[in-house]
């Protein structure tokens, strides 16, 4: 029962949205509107699952002290604190404006933007390490990686003179014509890979998702 | 035509000066509307029909244009099309359509409240107008209808699609019986899988843990349910080894699986006691203070293995280098096409694309999920077929194989 | 600007900006050129390092690198300079402020030099966030650049109009009826720009700078093709590759991301005094890309070095 | 704690006391609450700083960055979620009590009726989403596999036809080229020599590219075939026009990697410090 009952809503949601495709009716696309909102409805439930969970871990890095529980601290009252704010008691209680509180607004100006951004901006330095430590002309394989990475590279190198605009234009043929090719290899494969996955998936085949084999 | 424009605002100029209207002629100029002309013959042969293969609330239009577009009289700039619930109006303007134009698809909106509201099963009119530059001066065609429109039950415009679906569900099932049945089905090598098991050896002899990464996609992305069943054996070998399991997660529902596969997992292996929920837990679901998590985790715990499988962005590399940073050996898989440079450059294997559904196969050997990567191969076989064929049809000038394959919205 | 090394290397700029980065950047890299002969690898923090000076150094201390405009960012400049004086150039911002570090200097650039070659400029937008960026390019570039430029007389502002393609359609037959008045409620008729413009047929250039849809494409397909009209574009990086296949027969150039502003910049500075001191944002921006693409190239080549070594000593014991 | 950690703890503070003190100096003039504002901004400098302080090495400024940021970031999406999905669009269809406690309009949907009676629609969701919380209970636990079986079921039927149609059916269909392009004589044929995709003779070039490209790729794939003879040279050529691309691929991610970075490199010298206009 407790196996068979998950599997059998698989396959007949999965079958029923393979046929809905095929449905242009109104009264299909009605259904699968729906559908996509409950999965989006059911996803903030599991919020609140992941946020217990975040608290669970913190909490118990300071319980049993654990390495490094002071930081803990902080990510529960950063925590505590956006959630008080995001709900905005005393001010807006219960009201949309809960997100245009003042608090709010400046944790998410001036803590979660200028962190994020600089999160991002380490890929300019990794994407240089990553150069240095990775293209070494050990193969064939790897001095094509390299090779194509240098010359599209040299686009931004302004002192090639005549043969600047040949660089440019090999640089922009790689991007276009290789590319699209391998891409599209990639892209027929992936679209295999799903295919079968997603048919292993309605048929029961592969349930890992499910947690016990 | 520019010069015979030129010409006809000369004339326009003269007379206008001649009748002397009062006003300066550099003004009529920026005034073409009153540029006397004839009218123009109008469209004829004007036809609507319910628009195929639709949810309804749509009627495509039809009609052969003017003899005065682009021919005749040539002052034809465009159609408007009118639409109206009685045969004699009031009609509404429903489209502008450029000279040429022998066609139009009036869609309204299927929401009752909407302002171009087009309902079903109700009986409507059409005519068409050709225009001029001059807004007084135009044609109209006869009035159509009534045209209903209605909502179809099965796109035709999709069997290709359908066709597909049947071919694979069958070649998948062949291969799946096939299987059953004992027969050998051989897969060759992948390098990245066959690191997995070397990596956790190695993780073994360090004392150290492994870390599992499964991406940033929801629990329903299929790279994400194929990196589960990696997990499933990857966490099987890890109790076996008694090795430590470190399992962030960005998604809360992917959290909820990876904990149950990861302790079915454990139990497999007969070592239920060793498994404690916080192996697998949340961080948070901003991609960043994701990876801003993980990296801490990284360089603190000193993972002997980093394994990332699963959906993928921009923080591919920053998880990649930081990783390589800590000394660990990496192993990648990821169907985001953007992303796959990045972990072949930084990772010591990676699984390109399809490579990462083919793992769960190759790491189960089961016959079921050996079947259907069969199925996979032969599908690309088709692919490979078809696009032979598509390649020496085009070349010989037949079209019609092409649109074997045209599927409409 | 005058001395021999920058004309040497072409470059220019702050003279601080230009030592500090030869010095720096260039004796580290010939000092880790020694090391990793010597020495093999070096540690990744050391490459941060010059990732992080090639980088600020530029932003600090504005230092441009002479661009040579490529051909296909060379022929939309040749005909904006070629047209005869007073020629119709309509310019359509197509973008929004995300997009806007990218192609708010192509705009900006093509600006000033179709108002210093006297052409009447008409701008609009297809996109609703576009045309605060299009006041913003005329309160910082047209007006405190031209104060000699009357709008209306010599440029025109139509302002946005909700519409995307539908907007082009109607233009490209009647301009009078989508925008009966300008931004500012000026009927059309009495705006002197528009006295010999009736419908886009009458335009002598075409521009759409923008990187999303509609966009150049569109322009091209319900516009240049259609009446005829010659065109050109400026896109964010990502989209280039996209209209190449126009160019050159429905595009006569297109401008590239933050390097095609830079050249396009760069080709103004060449023929025009007077923007020698402007703002250029695009060449700026170009100073951290180039030093930092060098340096991260230069990594690659003593990563192969240091490998080549190791691996030939690794080979003689 | 050691000493030098204790010296630098008190010298950040000091740096970001100062600043603090200089920032709002200088805000004075244009906002009314330039003293939060001082405060902020240093605050915002020293988060992107301690980020940075990273790659030199992990370090206690970047775990507290770090732990900040993931507990504000958290709650954000909660509230986010809450706020939009919640309260936006669940509750103003579900009852009017509800919708007026969060002084939210309520939406009389007639489509809900359409399919099933009243408001069931949307009661359907909620019930999933309490059957998913039913795993904090040890005994119950099972159940909520219920509605896990909902959505990857849903989605795995969506996407295994659409995938289908856009990765498969219509990426193979495109790659029907024409390989041979209509002969214009040997002038037209070298004359645009150029590789900007136009002139006769590279589209023909790229058209072939393309085309054994793909072919040689989709060989790579294949699992259940010893890549041996015509095959593995097929497949060699395949990743060789896979890595030829990843290098390129990357090669032009550099340009925008080194953008983020002068932004924000631009906000620590222009917001911040106010070296440069």
């Amino acid at each position: 029962m407790k196996r068979q009952i998950p599997l059998l809503l698989v396959l007949v949601f999965g079958i029923f949205m393979i046929f809905q495709y095929f449905v242009p009716h109104e009264s299909s696309e009605w259904i699968y509107e729906f559908f996509l909102d409950w999965i989006y409805i059911i996803g903030i439930f599991a919020l609140a699952l992941g946020i217990w969970s975040l608290i669970r871990v913190s909490y118990d890095k300071i319980k049993y002290k654990k390495p490094n529980w002071q930081y803990a601290v902080i990510t529960l009252a950063g925590l505590f604190a956006m959630i008080l704010f995001g709900f905005d008691y005393g001010r807006h209680f219960f009201s949309a404006e809960g997100l245009s509180n003042y608090m709010f607004r400046a944790f998410f100006d001036y803590i979660l933007i200028p962190i994020q951004a600089t999160m991002f901006s380490l890929l300019a330095f990794f994407i240089a390490s990553a150069a240095y430590r990775a293209f070494r002309a050990r193969s064939l394989l790897a001095t094509l990686l390299l090779v194509s990475a240098l010359v599209v590279m040299l686009r931004f190198n302004p002192y090639f003179g005549p043969i600047g605009p040949y660089l440019e234009q090999t640089a922009s043929w790689l991007l276009n014509v290789p590319n699209l090719a391998a891409k599209r290899a990639i892209i027929i494969g992936i679209g295999l890979g799903m295919v079968a996955t997603a048919l292993k998936v309605i048929l029961g085949i592969e349930r890992a998702y499910l947690g016990k084999d | 035509m520019k010069f015979k424009m030129l010409l006809a605002l000369i004339l326009l100029c003269f007379v206008s000066a001649v009748s002397g209207f009062g006003q300066s002629a550099e003004e009529i100029m920026a005034l073409p509307d009153s540029m006397a002309m004839a009218p123009p013959a109008p469209p004829s042969n004007v036809r609507g029909v319910d628009t195929d293969n639709d949810h309804g609330h749509s009627i495509t239009l039809t009609w052969e244009t003017s003899p005065d577009d682009g021919a005749g009289l040539n002052n034809v700039i465009g159609y408007k099309v009118f639409r109206a619930e009685s045969p004699d109006g009031p009609f509404i303007e429903r489209a502008l359509i450029p000279s040429g134009g022998t066609g139009h698809i009036d869609v309204g909106a299927k929401e009752k409240d909407a302002n171009d509201y087009l309902p079903d099963h109700v009986g409507f009119y059409y005519k068409v107008r050709a225009i001029t530059a001059d807004s007084l001066i135009y044609a109209e065609s006869e009035v159509f209808g009534p045209v209903q429109s209605y909502g179809q039950w099965f796109n035709t415009g999709r069997v290709p699609v359908l066709v597909f679906v049947i071919f694979f569900l069958f070649v998948t099932l062949f291969f799946i019986q096939k299987a059953k049945g004992g027969a050998n089905l051989f897969v060759r090598r992948l390098a990245g899988i066959e690191a997995v098991d070397e990596a956790i050896g190695r993780a073994t002899e360090m004392g150290k843990p492994i870390l599992y990464v499964l991406g940033l996609g929801t629990a329903a992305d299929i790279a994400t349910i194929a990196s589960y069943t990696i997990l499933g054996r990857v966490a099987k070998k890890v109790a076996e080894y008694q090795t430590g399991l470190i399992v962030p997660c960005y998604d809360p529902i992917v959290m909820t699986v990876a904990q149950e596969t990861v302790k079915a997992s454990y139990m497999d292996a007969g070592r239920p006691d060793a498994y404690y929920e916080d192996m697998v837990y949340f961080v948070t679901q901003s991609q960043f203070a994701y990876v801003a998590a993980v990296n801490g985790t990284m360089l603190r715990e000193r993972p002997a293995t980093n394994i990332y499988m699963g959906k993928f962005y921009a923080e591919s590399l920053i998880l990649a280098e930081t990783g390589a940073l800590a000394g660990s050996i990496q192993i990648s898989g990821t169907d985001e096409i953007a992303q796959i440079p990045f972990f072949v450059v930084a990772c010591d294997y990676t699984l390109i694309g399809e490579e990462l559904y083919a793992a769960s196969a190759y790491l189960g050997r089961e016959p079921l999920l050996l079947g259907s990567l069969k199925a996979q191969d032969y599908a690309k076989a088709a692919a490979i077929i078809i696009a032979i064929i598509g390649f020496i049809t085009m070349n010989f000038g037949i079209e019609a194989f092409k649109h074997l394959f045209y599927v409409s919205n | 600007m005058t001395g021999w090394i920058p004309r040497i290397i072409a470059i220019s700029g702050s003279d601080i900006g230009i030592i500090i980065s030869l010095v720096v950047i260039g004796g580290g890299l010939a000092w880790l050129l020694k090391q990793s002969i010597k020495a093999g690898d070096v540690d990744r923090r050391i490459v941060f390092l010059f990732i992080f000076i090639s980088v600020s150094v530029p932003i600090l201390f504005p230092i441009t690198f002479s661009e040579t405009a490529t051909p296909i960012v060379k022929k939309l400049y040749d005909r904006i300079e070629n047209l005869p004086e007073g020629s119709a150039v309509l310019i359509s911002f197509d973008f929004d402020p995300a997009m806007a570090p990218e192609v708010q200097p192509m705009a900006d650039a093509f600006a000033r030099h179709c108002l210093a070659k006297n052409h009447k400029v008409i701008f609009m937008s297809l996109w609703a966030t576009g045309q605060s960026l299009l006041s913003t390019t005329l309160q910082n570039v047209v007006r405190p650049e031209f104060p000699e430029k009357i709008e209306g007389v010599d440029f025109a502002n139509l302002g946005y109009k909700a519409g995307n393609e539908g907007v082009l359609n109607v233009i490209v037959t009647n301009f009078r009826k989508m925008f009966p008045t300008d931004v500012n409620s000026i009927p059309l008729d009495s705006i002197a720009v528009f006295k010999k413009i009736r419908s886009c047929q009458d335009l002598d250039l075409i521009i759409s700078i923008g990187g999303g849809k509609p966009g150049a494409k569109e322009w091209i397909l319900f516009v240049g093709d259609p009446a005829n009209v010659p065109m050109g574009c400026g896109v964010a990086a990502v989209t280039a590759p996209q209209l190449y296949p126009y160019y050159p027969k429905q595009l006569l150039g297109i401008l590239g991301g933050i390097k095609g502003a830079a050249e396009y910049e760069s080709e103004l500075v060449r023929h025009y005094d007077r923007f020698a001191d402007v703002k250029k944002p695009g060449l700026r921006m170009m100073g951290p890309q180039t030093l930092a693409h060098v340096v991260i190239m230069a990594f690659i080549v003593l990563g192969n070095i240091s490998y080549f070594v190791t691996r030939r000593r690794g080979k003689k014991p | 704690m050691s000493r030098t950690m204790i010296i630098l703890l008190a010298l950040v503070a000091i740096v970001f006391a100062v600043s603090w003190a200089a920032k709002s100096a200088s805000l004075d003039d244009q906002y009314d609450d330039y003293i939060s504002r001082g405060f902020l901004i240093t605050l915002a400098a020293f988060l992107t700083l301690s980020i940075l302080s990273f790659l030199y090495k992990d370090n206690p400024f970047y775990k507290f960055a770090e732990h900040l940021f993931v507990g504000v970031s958290a709650a954000y999406w909660m509230s986010l979620g809450f706020w939009s999905t919640i309260v936006g669009n669940l509750i103003p269809r579900l009852s009017v009590t509800l919708s007026a406690f969060f002084k939210v309009p309520h939406i009389e949907d007639e489509y809900a009726l359409y399919i099933l009676p009243d408001k069931v629609s949307y009661f359907i969701p909620v019930v999933l989403g309490i059957l998913l919380l039913m795993r904090l209970s040890k005994k119950a636990g099972w159940i909520s596999s219920w509605p896990l079986a909902f959505i990857v079921g849903t989605t795995a039927g969506l996407n295994l036809v659409r995938y289908l149609r856009s990765d498969f059916i219509e990426q193979v269909s495109s790659t029907f080229v024409p390989l041979l392009v209509d002969w214009q004589g040997t002038g037209r044929f070298f004359s645009d020599f150029n590789l900007y995709a136009y002139g006769q003779f590279v589209t023909m070039l790229g058209n072939w590219v393309i085309f054994i490209g793909v072919l040689c790729g989709l060989v790579y794939f294949f699992f259940s075939k010893e890549h041996k003879g015509i095959f593995g040279g097929a497949s060699r050529v395949g990743i060789w026009v896979l890595m030829i691309t990843f290098g390129a691929s990357f090669g032009y991610t550099v340009m925008g990697r080194i953008s983020l970075l002068v932004g924000r490199l631009t906000f620590l010298f222009h917001d911040w410090l106010e070296l440069i206009g």
